[in-house]
Formats: C-alpha cells, sequence, structure tokens
C-alpha cells in the first residue's frame, strides 16, 4: 500500500496526478477462503480489516451484492457518540468512540472524524429526569456526557431557539463532546483499502443466494450469483438484509427492516457547528465540511426493502428542525434519500455466534449503526477469529429474546439513535 | 405516502389515516399459560420480514378505526390486496416483485 | 344547591369570513357515539327516530338530528336540539353500546366556494363532490389533528374534532382560508 | 446606453416596461418578464459568481432550472434572505435585491481564486489523503480551513417571516411539463372530460417553443399556439393549470409533490399570502413531458463566463430579446446548435464561426448558415479558449489534427446534444433504457401509471411528439371510446447529433481542465483519476469526484461523466451504471414542506377547560404530550420550592384542588365487559362490585408495565376507565387490538371519553366538607360511600360522576363534569374551597404527595423494563387467573431472576439533601470506573409534610436491602442514603378516611 501523505499528494501532483495506484483491487473470487463477510459496509470491511490486523487472518473474502459502502454506510447521517444507558451499550459504544479518534492515522486514511459535540435537548421534564439519569451513568461509566443549561446549549449551538414561546420549549441539554461527525465514504473506502493491503479480497456485484451447510450442519460456504465460494467460517453483516440471509441457513432473527430516510440541503458556508437531536420533536442535523445541512428523519412505520419512504416522513422531520432552528425555512432540500434499517425488539444490536457451528452474525444496528463502525467490527472479528464472543458484545446475544435479559435503550430511554 | 384500500370503507385512503400494525397470521395462543420460553419467543419476537410479500396488519385509526390485513411487496411497496380481519391469508404464490 | 350552569363550549366567538370562505363555531349540541353489531340496529334506528346508515360515508339527517357512518359498527349521532339520546336509546335491550360524547367534540361549520381547496390543506382526502358528495362523511385528519368531515351542502362541510384539538383546529383552517 | 445588448427587433418583452434591481449594490435596468439572467445579460453583464472549489470566474450556463454556475443571493430584507438561487429562474421585479456568493473581498477579483493556482494539489478525494498530521491538527485548523472555503451561499440569519401552505389534491391526469407534449397531452385530456393538473416550471408555458422559431402547429407559429391552449384550457372548469410549479418527487402510489412559487416575483406580496405552496397530488395517471436538457461540450478551459448552451442564447435571444454577445462562436456536436447561430446572424449579431467537430453534417441549417456567410468549420474542434472574466477568444484545429488557429468572440455557444430529462420516471422506480444508437437513457418499463411523451421519452420529431402526446392524454383520460384529436404540427428544425463525454484536447492524456461539473469543478481528468484509483462503480466515481452532486444535480454532466468513467473502464455505458435520480428534481424551500406546520401550527396545544382559570391565577404550566398542565401556582415572591411547599401543606392540612382533566378516559360497555377487563389487566374485575373501584395494572405482553389508573365500575355492564395522561391513546389502541383481533366473540365495545369529562380532583381532609354543598342525590358519607367508590348525580345542577379516590393518600374526590361545565364548575369547588382555606395545586405538588404515599407514575418508576413485582404491585396480580396479557411474559428467566431493580424508598443521611432524579445508586462510592451501579433515582423531593427529603429509587435486590446503607455518587462527592419502605406517610393508610 502507497502512504498517502502530503509529500504523495505533492509528487503526484507534477504528474497530473497519473500515478495513483488502486484503493483496492477488484479480483475474481477464490474456491474457497478461510473466512467469508457478506456484506461490504463499514462494519463488514471493518471485520476483515481487524481479521487481518488484530488476528492474522488474511485469506478472507468481503462479498457485496452491489458496491461497498453503497448500504447504510453511505446513507447515513453519520453521527457519533457513546452516551448510552445500560452498560452494555455504553460499552460497545465507547469501545467504538475510542477507536474513531485515530482512525484516520490507522487506516492511513483521513476518515474525517469530527468531535464537534452531540447535543440532545430535553424539552419536557421527562426528557430532563431520562437526561441526568444517562449523564450520570455515563459518568460512572467513564463516558463524557455534561448537563447544559438553555443558555449554554445556545452559546454552543447559536441557531437553536431557545424562547419560551416553542411549542416545546428547551429545557436544557445533554452534551458529549467526543460525539461528532466522520465522512462515511471514507470509512468504507478507508477499511477497503487498508483490508485489501493486507491481502483480503473484496468482490463487488457478487450477490449471496444460499448459505450452504455440511453434513454435520456447519457452514461449509456461500452459493453466490458469481458461483460456488467455500469458507470455513462465515459472518453476515448485511444490515436490512440480514434476516434474509440468515433465513438461508435456517436461522431465524428477530428483526423487521425499515426504510430510513434523510435529506441534505444546497451547501451554505458555516451556520451549524455541532450535531443537534431532538428526541420530542423527532430530528437530528449537523452541517457537513461541504456545507450542506445533513438532517436525519424518522422510519417510515412500515417494514420495506425498497429504500425510499414517503414524502410526509420528511416533512415532519423538517417541521421540527424548522422548530427547533427557525432561520432555516428558506433554505433548501437538495437530496433525499433512504435506506433499510435492520430494527429488533430492543433497539439493541445483536453480535453473536448462531446456532449453526461457523455461522456469525453482526446486525440489528437500527438507526444507530455508524457510529458502532469500528467498535462493531473489532470485536466482530475478534468473535468470528475466536469463535467466542469479545467481552465488549458479549451481552449481545441471540438467546437474549428467548430468556428476557434484553438491552431496552428505547425502553429505558426513549432517545432515538 | 402510500393509498392503501381499506376492505371496511371499500376506497383507497392516504396513508396518513393509517398505523402500522405488524406482521400478520399471528394468533395469540390459547394456551398462554403452558407455552415454552421457545414458543413464547417465536409467538411474540420472530419476524418473518420477508424480501417479497409481506402479510401484514394496518389499523384505519384515523377512519373506520377497523384492524385488517394486507399483503404487500415489500420491495415495490405495492398493495397485492387488502382484506377483513379474521378473513384466511389469501394464496399470491407468484404474485408480486 | 346551586342552579344549573350555562354550557360554555371551546371556540367562544370564534369566527372568519374570508372571500369565498367563513368559519363558524356550530352550536353546542348532543352527541353520542353508538357501536352496535347489525342485530341491534332495528331497535336503535327505531327508538333514535333515524335509519342508522349502513354503507361507508353514509349518513341520515332528520330535522335536527343526523347520524353518520364512522365505521362497521361506529355511528355518531348528533343531536342539534339537545335531544336526549342515551335516554332514547336506553330502552334498547340488544347488545349495543351507546355513550355519550356530546361535549367531548366541538365542531366548525365551514362554508363557501373555497371549502374544499381549505379542507384540503390539511386533509389528504379527495373532496371533489362526485367522490365526496353532499351528504358524506368520514373521520380523517386535518393537519395534525383527527377530525370527522360531514359534507351537508355542496359548499359547506361540518367539522367534528375533539374539544382540545379545535383551537389547533380552526387556527389552520384560518390559515388555510388565507392561502388564495 | 440601458440594456446595451438588448435587441429592440427580437423577443417578446414589453419594451415600454421598464424595471429597475441591484446586482452587488450596482443598479441595472430590466424589463418585466426578465429573469435576472436575461436582465443580466441585456446589460452585458457575464460574470455572476465564483466555481465552489478553484473560485473560477463564471457565468450563466443555462436559461433555466439546470443552471450549474449563476447562484446568487436574494435578499429580499434583512429576514427574507434566500441563498442559492438560480439567476437563470428568479424574475426580476422593482427593487429586487441579488448579490454573488462565495468571493471575497469582491466577484472581480476574489482571493479564494488562489486555490485555482493551487489545484494541481486539489485533486479529486484530496483530502482523504492528506490533513492527518500531526492529530490534532484536522480539527483545530485543516477543518475548520475546508469548512470555510466550501459552502456557497451564506444561510439567513433570522427567523422567516413568510408563511408557506399546501393542498392536497387528486385528478385523473397529472401532466408534468407545459411544452408542446405536455399542452397537447392535457388539451386531449380535458377534451376527454378528465380532471386535468398541468403543472409548468416555467411562469409562462411552451417549453422549448419559447426559442425553437421554426415550430408550426395548428397553423400558428410554436409560441402563439402554446398561449392561444394555455388560455383555453386555464378557462376550463375540469383543468387547474399551474405555472412556476415544479414537479419535484413522484412517490408511491402516482403521488406527486409539486412546488409552487407565489410571491418571489412580485414587488410586496401581501404579509399573509404564502411564499410558496407544495401540493401533494393523487393521480390516476401521469403525464411526463419534462423535454430534454443541453449538454455543454467538454474541452479545455470551457467555464469561462460567456461560454454558454446554444439553447440557452436562443432563449436570450429570441423569448428575452438579449444577444449574449456581439461577435459569437458556435461549438457543436449536434444540429440544433446551428439553428442559434441563424437566428443571431438573422439578428444582426455577427458569428464569429460555427465549430462542429463532425466531419460532414448536413441539412437546411448547415447550407443556410453558409448561405448567409457564416464561417463553417466542420470536422474542427474547440481546444481552448482565451479571457479571464470573459472569453475573449477561442483556439481551433481541425480534429483530424494540424494547425491551431485563434479566433477572437465575446460569446461561444456550445451543444452536445441533448440528455432527455427522465428524473421523475426514474423516481417512479421505472427502469431507464440504454439506447446505445442515439447514447441515451430512455423511459423503460413503468411500474405505476404513468407515460413520458415527447423529448423526454427521446422524441425529437415536433410531429409525432404532437400526435403522441395527444393520444397519451387522451387514453390517460380514458377517452378511448371518443375520436382521438389531431393536430398538425411540424418543424423545419433539427435536433439530431451529438456526442458525450470529452471532446478533443481532453483527452486521457490531457493535463488541462475540461470541465465535466461546473459548480464542484469536476474535470474529466478528475473522473478518470477517480477510475485509476479503483473505482469503478458510477456511484463511487461520483462520491469520490463529487460530479453531479452540486445544487444542479448533474442535469448537464452526469452523462459525460458517465462517459469518461466507460471509456476508462472501456465498458459499455449501462454496465458502469447510473447513478439513481433522487427527490428533489430541483431543491426545494424547507418552508414549502413545513407548510402550515410553523410556530402556532407546529404541533396541537392541547388545554382543558379549566387552563384559563389557571393561567390567570399564576400557574407556570408544563408540557406533558400536547397538553399543557399547570405546573404549580406560586404566589407572589414564591419560587416553585416555596410554592409547592406551600401546596403540599394546604392539601394535607384543609385541602386541594387539582386539574385532572387529562387523564385518558375509556369506556368499556357489554355483557362481556368484566371478562375483558381481566384479559387487559393484571387484577381481577369479576368480583367488582357496582359502584366500586379498584387501580388496575396493565401489561404489554411481555410482562413489563404499559399503563396504570383507577377503574370504576357504573353497572354490571359499564366501566369507567383511566389511564395515564400520556398513555391515553395507545391504551385505546391497545384494547381495541386485542378486542379486534384476538377476542372478537366479546361483546365489550370500547369508547374514548377523555375529553367528555373535565375532572376536578378535590383532596384533603376538608374536601368532603367543599363539595358537600354543591353535590345533589348522592350520600357522602363514608358508609354510603367508602374510599375507592363512584357514584353518579348531579353537582351545580349538572351531570357528574363522582369518585371517592385518592392519589394523595387525603380523603379525596374526583369531580367529572361534562367538559362544558367544567370551569363553571371549578369556579364553584373553589368558591368553596376558600371558605376552607383550600389552594389550587399543580402537577408537581401531585407528584410529591403521591410519592409520599409511594405510589408510582408511570414512565417516571417504570421504563418499559419494569415487572409489577419489581414495582411492588405483586398484590394487584389476579391470583387465581388463568390468562391475562403478560401473564406468560412474566414467567420469562429473567423476569423472575434474582437480583432484578425492584422499587424501594431512600432516605438521605442529612434530611435537607434532595437526591437528583436519575443520580445513580452504588454500594461502593470509592470503587474506580466503571463504578458498577445498582440502579437508579427516579423520584426525589423535599418533603414539606415529611420535613425531610424523600426519594424513590429501583434498585437490584432492592426488597432485600431494607436498612441499608448506600451511595449516590455526585460530581462534587457521595451523598449517603438508607433504603428504606416506599412509603413515608401515614404508612398505615389512615387518612383516606380521616
Amino acid at each position: 500500500m502507497r502512504k498517502y501523505s502530503v509529500f504523495a499528494i505533492a509528487r503526484e501532483a507534477m504528474r497530473g496526478h497519473k500515478g495513483w495506484p488502486e484503493q483496492w483491487s477488484s479480483p475474481e473470487p477464490k474456491k474457497s477462503y478461510d473466512v467469508i463477510i457478506v456484506g461490504a459496509g463499514g462494519h463488514g470491511l471493518g471485520t476483515a480489516y481487524y481479521l487481518a490486523k488484530e488476528h492474522g487472518i488474511t485469506n478472507v473474502a468481503v462479498l457485496e451484492k452491489g458496491w461497498l459502502g453503497g448500504g447504510n454506510t453511505g446513507r447515513n447521517t453519520t453521527i457519533i457518540r457513546s452516551n448510552y444507558l445500560y452498560d452494555e451499550s455504553a460499552g460497545i459504544y465507547d469501545h467504538s468512540v475510542k477507536l474513531w479518534d485515530g482512525l484516520s492515522q490507522d487506516l492511513n486514511y483521513n476518515v474525517m472524524y469530527s468531535p464537534r459535540g452531540v447535543m440532545m435537548l430535553a424539552h419536557n421534564v421527562h426528557d430532563v429526569q431520562v437526561f441526568k439519569r444517562h449523564i450520570h451513568a455515563n459518568r460512572l461509566n467513564g463516558v463524557d456526557n455534561e448537563w447544559l443549561t438553555p443558555e449554554e446549549a445556545k452559546a454552543y449551538c447559536p441557531p437553536l431557539n431557545i424562547s419560551r414561546e416553542a411549542r416545546y420549549p428547551v429545557m436544557g441539554a445533554a452534551l458529549q463532546r467526543r460525539g461528532g461527525t466522520a465522512r462515511h465514504d471514507a470509512v468504507a473506502w478507508g477499511y477497503a483499502r487498508a483490508a485489501a493491503a493486507r491481502g483480503v479480497d473484496i468482490i463487488q456485484n457478487c450477490e449471496v443466494t444460499d448459505i450452504n451447510r455440511g453434513p454435520d450442519g456447519a457452514v461449509t460456504g456461500v452459493e453466490t450469483t458469481r458461483g460456488t465460494i467455500g469458507a470455513k467460517k462465515v459472518g453476515v453483516v448485511a444490515a436490512g438484509h440480514s434476516s434474509v440471509l440468515m433465513q438461508m441457513a435456517g436461522v431465524q432473527v428477530p428483526l423487521e427492516s425499515y426504510p430510513l430516510q434523510a435529506l441534505v440541503s444546497e451547501p451554505v458556508k458555516p451556520v451549524f457547528p455541532c450535531v443537534v437531536m431532538s428526541n420530542t420533536v423527532h430530528a437530528y442535523i449537523s452541517q457537513s465540511d461541504k456545507g450542506e445541512l445533513v438532517i436525519g428523519a424518522g422510519t417510515d412505520q412500515y417494514t420495506s426493502y425498497s429504500q425510499t419512504g414517503g414524502l410526509h416522513i420528511i416533512q415532519h422531520t423538517l417541521d421540527a428542525i424548522c422548530e427547533m432552528f427557525p432561520i432555516f425555512t428558506r433554505m433548501k432540500m437538495l437530496r433525499s434519500w433512504g435506506g433499510i434499517v435492520d430494527v429488533t425488539p430492543d433497539r439493541s444490536p445483536i453480535l453473536a455466534k448462531t446456532p449453526v457451528s461457523g455461522l456469525y452474525v453482526n446486525c440489528g444496528w437500527g438507526t444507530g449503526g455508524f457510529k458502532a463502525t469500528p467498535g462493531s467490527a473489532h470485536v466482530f472479528a475478534h468473535t468470528v477469529a475466536r469463535d467466542e464472543p469479545h467481552p465488549v458484545n458479549a451481552p449481545f446475544t441471540l438467546e437474549r429474546f428467548r430468556n428476557g435479559r434484553l438491552i431496552d435503550e428505547a425502553a429505558a430511554a426513549a432517545v432515538a439513535h | 405516502m402510500l393509498l392503501i384500500h381499506c376492505p371496511y370503507c371499500e376506497e383507497g385512503r392516504p396513508e396518513l389515516e393509517f398505523r402500522h400494525a405488524g406482521e400478520a397470521h399471528i394468533a395469540r395462543p390459547e394456551n398462554m399459560a403452558e407455552l415454552s420460553d421457545e414458543d413464547f419467543e417465536r409467538f411474540f419476537f420472530i419476524r418473518s420480514n420477508p424480501k417479497g410479500i409481506v402479510y401484514e396488519r394496518w389499523r384505519h385509526i384515523h377512519g373506520c378505526a377497523r384492524f385488517f390485513n394486507a399483503a404487500r411487496d415489500t420491495v415495490s411497496d405495492r398493495f397485492l390486496t387488502t382484506y377483513k380481519a379474521g378473513e384466511p391469508k389469501p394464496d399470491l404464490d407468484g404474485e408480486g416483485k | 344547591m346551586a342552579d344549573a350552569i350555562a354550557r360554555t363550549g371551546a371556540l367562544e366567538g370564534r369566527f372568519l369570513n374570508d372571500e369565498g370562505i367563513t368559519l363558524v363555531r356550530a352550536e353546542p349540541a348532543t352527541r353520542l357515539l353508538l357501536r352496535a353489531p347489525e342485530t341491534a340496529l332495528k331497535p336503535l334506528s327505531k327508538a333514535l327516530g333515524l335509519d342508522l346508515p349502513q354503507r361507508p360515508k353514509a349518513s341520515v339527517s332528520g330535522g335536527k338530528r343526523a347520524a353518520l357512518w364512522l365505521g362497521p359498527d361506529e355511528w355518531l349521532v348528533i343531536d342539534e336540539n339537545g335531544g336526549d339520546l342515551m335516554e332514547d336509546c336506553a330502552s334498547v335491550s340488544a347488545f349495543h353500546s351507546a355513550v355519550d360524547v356530546s361535549h367531548r367534540n366541538t365542531a366548525v361549520l365551514v362554508s363557501g366556494p373555497r371549502v374544499e381547496a381549505v379542507l384540503n390543506a390539511g386533509c389528504p382526502q379527495d373532496l371533489s363532490l362526485d367522490v365526496f358528495p353532499v351528504g358524506a362523511c368520514s373521520r380523517t385528519v386535518f393537519g395534525k389533528a383527527e377530525v370527522i368531515l360531514w359534507r351537508t351542502e355542496r359548499d359547506a362541510f361540518r367539522v367534528e374534532c375533539w374539544r382540545s384539538f379545535s383551537d389547533y383546529v380552526f387556527m389552520l383552517l384560518e390559515a388555510a382560508s388565507r392561502d388564495r | 446606453m440601458a440594456q446595451p445588448f438588448r435587441i429592440a427587433t427580437a423577443g417578446r418583452l414589453g419594451k415600454a416596461d421598464p424595471v429597475r434591481f441591484t446586482f452587488d449594490g450596482k443598479s441595472f435596468e430590466g424589463l418585466h418578464g426578465d429573469t435576472l439572467a436575461s436582465a443580466l445579460l441585456a446589460n452585458g453583464v457575464h460574470l455572476v459568481g465564483r466555481s465552489f472549489k478553484y473560485h473560477r470566474p463564471r457565468g450563466m450556463v443555462s436559461a433555466g432550472a439546470e443552471e450549474p454556475n449563476a447562484l446568487v443571493g436574494v435578499h429580499r430584507d434583512a429576514a427574507r434572505r434566500a441563498p442559492n438561487v438560480r439567476a437563470t429562474v428568479q424574475e426580476i421585479h422593482e427593487g429586487l435585491n441579488a448579490v454573488s456568493q462565495n468571493r471575497w473581498p469582491s466577484l472581480s477579483f476574489d482571493v479564494g481564486a488562489l486555490n485555482d493556482l493551487a489545484s494541481p494539489f486539489f485533486s479529486a478525494g484530496f483530502y482523504y489523503k492528506t490533513f492527518m498530521w500531526p492529530k490534532a491538527a484536522w480539527e483545530r485548523v485543516y477543518e475548520p480551513f475546508i469548512r470555510r472555503a466550501a459552502g456557497l451561499g451564506e444561510a439567513p440569519d433570522r427567523p422567516d417571516p413568510d408563511c408557506y401552505a399546501n393542498r392536497f389534491a387528486h385528478c385523473d391526469v397529472l401532466v408534468i411539463g407545459g411544452g408542446a407534449a405536455g399542452l397537447s397531452a392535457a388539451l386531449a385530456a380535458a377534451n376527454a372530460g378528465a380532471r386535468v393538473i398541468l403543472a409548468d416550471e416555467q411562469a409562462e408555458t411552451g417549453g422549448a417553443l419559447r426559442y425553437e422559431t421554426g415550430a408550426m402547429i395548428d397553423g400558428m407559429p410554436g409560441w402563439n399556439w402554446a398561449q392561444a391552449v394555455t388560455a383555453d384550457l386555464a378557462a376550463r372548469d375540469n383543468v387547474r393549470l399551474l405555472t412556476r410549479t415544479t414537479g419535484f418527487g413522484y412517490y408511491a402510489q402516482n403521488m406527486v409533490g409539486l412546488v409552487e412559487r407565489l410571491t418571489d416575483h412580485l414587488v410586496s406580496p401581501a404579509t399573509d399570502q404564502p411564499r410558496e405552496r407544495l401540493w401533494q397530488v393523487r393521480a390516476k395517471r401521469v403525464v411526463l413531458a419534462t423535454g430534454a436538457i443541453e449538454r455543454h461540450m467538454v474541452f479545455p478551459d470551457n467555464d469561462r463566463p460567456g461560454i454558454m448552451l446554444a439553447s440557452a442564447a436562443r432563449t436570450y435571444l429570441n423569448h428575452f430579446g438579449v444577444t449574449v454577445g456581439r461577435n459569437v462562436a458556435i461549438y457543436t456536436a449536434g444540429d440544433s446548435a446551428w439553428q442559434a447561430a441563424l437566428d443571431l446572424k438573422r439578428s444582426g449579431v455577427s458569428i464569429a464561426a460555427i465549430v462542429d467537430c463532425r466531419p460532414d453534417p448536413q441539412g437546411p441549417h448547415v447550407e443556410e448558415a453558409r448561405r448567409l456567410g457564416i464561417e463553417c468549420l466542420t470536422g474542427h474542434a474547440v481546444t481552448g479558449t482565451g479571457g479571464r472574466l470573459r472569453v475573449s477568444s477561442i483556439k481551433v484545429r481541425p480534429v483530424s489534427g494540424g494547425a491551431e488557429r485563434t479566433i477572437a468572440c465575446d460569446a461561444l455557444l456550445t451543444s452536445s446534444g441533448w440528455t432527455p430529462a427522465v428524473h421523475l420516471f426514474s423516481q417512479s422506480r421505472g427502469k431507464l433504457a440504454f439506447d446505445a444508437e442515439t447514447q441515451r437513457f430512455l423511459p423503460g418499463n413503468a411500474v405505476q401509471e404513468l407515460v413520458s411523451v415527447g423529448a423526454c421519452a427521446g422524441n425529437i420529431d415536433l410531429g409525432e411528439t404532437v400526435a403522441e402526446a395527444l393520444k397519451a392524454g387522451h387514453e390517460a383520460a380514458g377517452g378511448v371510446a371518443r375520436k382521438l384529436p389531431k393536430l398538425a404540427a411540424d418543424s423545419t428544425e433539427r435536433w439530431s447529433g451529438g456526442m458525450l463525454g470529452a471532446g478533443e484536447g481532453a483527452g486521457a492524456e490531457s493535463t488541462a481542465k475540461a470541465f465535466v461539473d461546473f459548480q464542484n469543478d469536476v474535470t474529466a481528468k478528475d473522473i478518470r483519476q477517480a477510475v485509476r484509483e479503483g473505482m469503478r462503480s458510477i456511484e463511487h466515481v461520483k462520491r469520490f469526484t463529487t460530479t453531479g452532486m452540486a445544487t444542479d444535480q448533474g442535469k448537464t454532466s452526469n452523462m459525460h461523466g458517465l462517459a469518461i468513467a466507460a471509456e476508462m473502464l472501456d465498458r459499455p455505458i449501462p454496465e458502469v451504471g447510473l447513478t439513481t435520480f433522487r427527490a428533489p428534481y430541483t431543491p426545494v424551500t424547507f418552508g414549502a414542506l413545513v407548510g402550515h406546520g410553523k410556530g402556532r401550527l407546529f404541533e396541537p396545544v392541547r388545554r382543558t377547560p379549566m387552563h384559563d382559570w389557571a393561567e390567570a391565577h399564576g400557574a407556570v404550566f408544563e408540557d406533558v404530550g400536547q397538553w399543557k398542565r399547570a405546573w404549580y401556582f406560586p404566589q407572589a415572591g414564591e419560587d416553585m420550592h416555596a410554592a409547592v411547599a406551600r401546596e403540599c401543606r394546604t392539601v394535607r392540612q384543609s385541602a386541594g384542588i387539582f386539574d385532572a382533566t387529562t387523564l385518558g378516559k375509556i369506556e368499556v360497555v357489554g355483557p362481556d365487559a368484566a371478562r375483558f377487563m381481566e384479559l387487559m389487566y393484571t387484577n381481577p374485575w369479576q368480583k367488582l362490585g357496582v359502584g366500586r373501584c379498584r387501580y388496575g395494572v396493565m401489561l404489554r405482553e411481555d410482562g413489563f408495565i404499559y399503563d396504570d389508573g383507577v377503574v370504576g365500575r357504573l353497572a354490571e355492564d359499564r366501566f369507567h376507565v383511566t389511564t395515564t395522561t400520556g398513555g391515553a391513546p395507545r391504551v385505546l389502541n391497545h384494547m381495541e387490538d386485542y378486542l379486534q383481533t384476538e377476542f372478537p366473540d366479546l361483546k365489550v365495545y370500547l369508547t374514548s371519553t377523555s375529553e367528555q369529562w373535565a375532572v376536578i380532583a378535590v383532596q384533603g381532609p376538608k374536601s368532603r366538607d367543599i363539595i358537600a354543598p354543591l353535590v345533589e342525590g348522592i350520600d357522602l358519607s363514608d358508609d354510603a360511600m367508602p374510599h375507592m367508590s363512584v357514584r353518579e348525580g348531579m353537582i351545580c345542577g349538572v351531570p357528574t360522576r363522582l369518585f371517592r379516590m385518592s392519589f394523595t393518600g387525603e380523603r379525596g374526590f374526583e369531580i367529572n363534569v361534562p367538559a362544558d361545565y367544567g370551569r363553571a364548575v371549578w369556579e364553584a369547588v373553589w368558591a368553596e374551597g376558600e371558605k376552607h382555606g383550600a389552594c389550587a395545586y399543580g402537577t408537581e405538588t401531585m407528584h410529591v404527595l403521591r410519592a409520599e404515599k409511594g405510589f408510582i407514575i408511570v414512565g417516571q418508576e417504570t421504563d418499559g423494563t419494569v415487572t409489577p413485582h419489581d414495582a411492588g404491585l405483586s398484590w394487584a396480580i389476579g391470583k387465581k387467573k388463568t390468562d391475562f396479557v403478560g401473564m406468560r411474559g412474566l414467567a420469562r428467566p429473567d423476569l423472575v431472576a434474582p437480583g432484578r431493580k425492584q422499587l424501594v424508598g431512600l432516605r438521605t443521611r442529612d434530611p435537607k439533601t434532595v437526591l437528583e432524579e436519575g443520580a445513580q445508586i452504588v454500594a461502593d462510592p470509592d470503587a474506580p470506573v466503571p463504578v458498577p451501579m445498582l440502579g437508579h433515582v427516579t423520584s426525589s423531593y423535599w418533603s414539606e409534610n415529611c420535613g425531610h427529603s424523600i426519594a424513590l429509587a429501583l434498585v437490584a435486590g432492592g426488597h432485600e436491602r431494607m436498612g441499608e446503607t448506600l451511595y449516590v455518587p455526585m460530581p462534587e462527592g457521595a451523598i449517603t442514603v438508607e433504603v428504606t419502605s416506599t412509603v413515608f406517610f401515614d404508612e398505615k393508610g389512615a387518612r383516606t378516611n380521616g
């Protein structure tokens, strides 16, 4: 892998940038691999990278039915935070935030991790109680999260409307300063480049059509649109399509796939310094380095794989945005799009071994998967390599839906991911 | 915004009048008390989540307030049919897509 | 013992008259929310003096009393003369549910040539005469509130909503009226 | 001289109708009907903006919505500032104030242009490769710098005073586009009697007929025909004609979003007039007549001001009467651009040359050009341009190679052919099909009820277009029975030819800047570099280079980018893919999408009948769901703490009056009502006597507490159920769900009566004395009406459902009266209460008093993970019951496991210390991070009546920890607490009858 640096750019500038090598190659699939990862999103590519880097497993293929990073990785609003309530959640998301910090250097790819702070607004007494509960739990777990008065919130995010006349006046906010955003495409590309450099095959336009199992029931490989590929282990990291893939191996997962929409405004000069989330009016917003306001909308109410949603969902979100930031009604929506989010009953992910030997699953991130990318990939690689969960993902089992040991952030916090 | 044909109102109505109510044809077991943990998990948590035709429940909550069932293609979001609660699951093999 | 006190509904004194549209608060009325299976419709119709409609979106009215089809087993009965609807149904022994909702709802009378456009500012249904003829009624949404629309004349609708939503509904009607 | 480039003999604007406006502070004159672009061009102004990345000087490229360059800010006043407005779309009006963007200090001298010199460093995706060292510098130095450099216009800095409107509409036929095709389709549909809506984004319908001088329809020049048909359609009842209206989004089941711009072209719109109106149209059939978009040629330095699309120059000339230069050159690969030269020449503009890269173009337009003595350089290419803030010359050489020569000009019109506008078709999920011969993506199979006609369907013959559109409109209207209308239509113009990708001098070896995407400064070589770096999907190329991601969404550039990538990959275009088209077609204001949902109409504010009284008596309110509830009633000089302390004292000493109207109420009626209640609640109901009440607990099927409330039995077959304020709608939905789908045989009906009843709670030792004088027909004695009973009778002469119940632990009543009587009854009760020194109290005091008694609040003590056992409500579960919702869920392993968090009371060692709600509880305050947590404080108050602070908490294994000492760690140190019972006041519960 040719190292990226300002010097490399200078050198290339001299020859019209014609000497840059491929960031990742596009090889033909081999007969078989030690590990096949299904899904070339951030979590999948990251898993392959950490398998190679931390566990020395380089005979790995990442299979992608479309183009790498083209699923939720390339469709989300890139919010990063770890101020979750429960120890289990705080554990995995904070593991991730620690990896975000330094990921650019680790991958030699600028993923533009920007800890500009994530501020969650409290609009009523109940919100205040819930956020205080988070803040105290986070402090004792070593996760930064602090309480701001409305005036402090306004100072941190000047466009914020803290008028008492607002429909739901801002009563305060919880701020995680280490929270922020990153450049979603760069995360996929950076992992892809770094994984490929360590010998991982990234195979795009290769859809898995079946999961093969031997007489003992263990995984033996996959059928794909580009032929049969053998594998000792298969890790499914396919977000909204995970339940479809798991059913190929006869494993039922408690997942439902919903459309989630997002939109960006036309680019404007810097006006919005941080990330703001509001659960009561349900919306989240930040401004990209390019100048676009990046706004996350809610999910549609019905399950779907269509990657589109209703206009009324976007309208409802913009109602809320313009209520919190009345200066934005003259801004224009430039692009809107939809992703497919896989939601579990307790809104927490599943990163675990499955009843099928050699089959592992990483899914159920709902609307919150991007922030977890490095941490999820890191511990999932451990789970696949060692055939046992990393302590951080040990609680995120499939069994919890049987014994009732749920990790119900949604119920406990009523805070959107 | 979907246009949903309500089998009770006998006309297509805007999605804004409806509330989705999850997968259809998952009957609450008669013998709740004897249910095993596995059976309870299947009943309460496991959903088919198909990429293709899904049988789902809707409630015309801001209309006639009835719960009813629908068969919809989750790839195109096209409704194949809607039918009243309690009516048998229609056989739609080969349709949709 | 205190004397009986007057009824003071929501939207006291609210009124708007703009080109092609008029908004008036409806006079207080008695209302009955009737739930019943088909078997009880005959006696109930007899008791109420109205032939309870069984077609979707249908209503029947006689004098100051009307019954609106809300669902296959649900009707809103309105009596603008303050007749005792609960009392009328009390005599019916067949299984049904009659619940007094006289005060639950508030109504706004919306009329004028622009009535369809004004209501379509918040109601996503097709309100054209061929789809929503005079006499048609339906529970639906108006902006972020649930309402019941009842077309009483070509250019006149009665908009029923829950009491605490009436301020919002009236304000949205006003805003829509200004969109000429 | 005013408007030196206005040509007296050309155009359709009223020359006697001048309009003054300003651009960058300089005053100009234009004509009524001008766009900002045409008016500036009339004044010889081409330079209007700077590009995104290199800050290169830019002028208008187009005359429409596809404009990549000419973006300006329009400032109506300090609060009405719109960034990134297309000068080619914005109509001028007297006093219009426009400013250029993304330049400093000025448009003509922009320091940012230094980027252009450094451009070799700013190659595609360069930022992914650097700014990583030193690590901290990204956040502090690089990113802030990048952010300042990026962005275009300035966001508004104060609230927008304008209002916006929304309209739902239905029709038989929706036609998008008002050109020859759209008008024909609308006409045929209207004739067939259909309800028609026709939307066109321009101020006037006509589409390409604005400049297509060679068109004749129905014996009239195309434009005249368009105006005649438009007038005809406008006069019909079954047609709604919407101009300045863009169809921006195609959604499921033929719902199309339109935005109508109502006031941006007006001098001084009325203050209450909506600025824009969103139309959400549900159409039985949609006819797409969205036309085609001309592409520029890709060659070195093809971006100087004065270089624009040929069709744009024709529009400025033939419609606006403006010439874009005095000595104009043309560079084309297609036939239509030749017509621009002919039009200009005929208007007396000199044509420097027509350069056509095709070896031997044929046709009347070619002969005519030669006849007019225009130099026609066929088989030639433009390989460069000169000029700084305006093109001054072009370099031309034979395609076959040979000497380069320079030709002077002050404008260059380019055309590489036409891209059908298939955006909405693609949004409708229709599959696009690539036509290899003409190198175009055309509509393939539609999956919704729609049809594409005219140029957007690839049709380049006017006669055929009109015929096909008439047929489409006719059939869309279901007018098959009637006779298909016919119209004679023909045009002398040719729309054939064209090319995709880089032209001469911009090939693989070139290092020149040949722009593909003007606004984002993406060149042919950037796209090649992306492919070299392994970007094989067009989606990757697009994201890596940002081509097609500017505010114009690549309308003029996408096909070029795709072709260059395909060439590099040596694969056919369809295999490289076409980036999917997403809504919106052109940017849509947030305001239009918000519509009426601004300010007071953002969300309903629900108020009780007694709200105004509370307000008049100084209440401070809190939001509970959509409700405003009186929080506390401060008297002069009281803060919240003092007010609540007084209210708490008063209630227990004499009495308090509380507005409980917001509680949800459901009437459960029918012979099986009790059976149904048994299934819905954990409690037993069969044996509850008529006239008695019981506190009910409702679970979800998974065994966790869902809601609670007091239920009164009014008759054998009638229950009055109350729910939490927030829970009212979902509890009714939950009950209806089970009743309709799981227990349909039960003879029960449910009706919401939440708003039928105003509820006045009178609590305290004096409560009975207060209401007694007002009540009629109810014996209030303890024997006749014990605690937890309900009676129907009269109060103040109106009917009431009177509950004897208590959420405070005191003797108490809840008076339910029909809502319209609520205010009057409240005032009567208040008058009586004052005689006994009673007070009005709010939700905060209600919370304190119930906490003193250990009563839970669902949503505060419970959070969706708490069982009745956890909450100390095991007593509320009917022991003999064989089934109720949640029974099985409750038995799951983790829900019966030891160590669950259970509700307990907490006493602080220092009685004055009030714990913070949400604070965590630990056994060892000195444990290292992560500190093991046992639970958290759910409720905490100063209890005036107890004389010490009280708290409720969920603590692991709490029921076994009575008397234990635990700690609540706070940033400033741990607070020592003792685990106690949840009841802090009147353990015996004697006062309910006291």
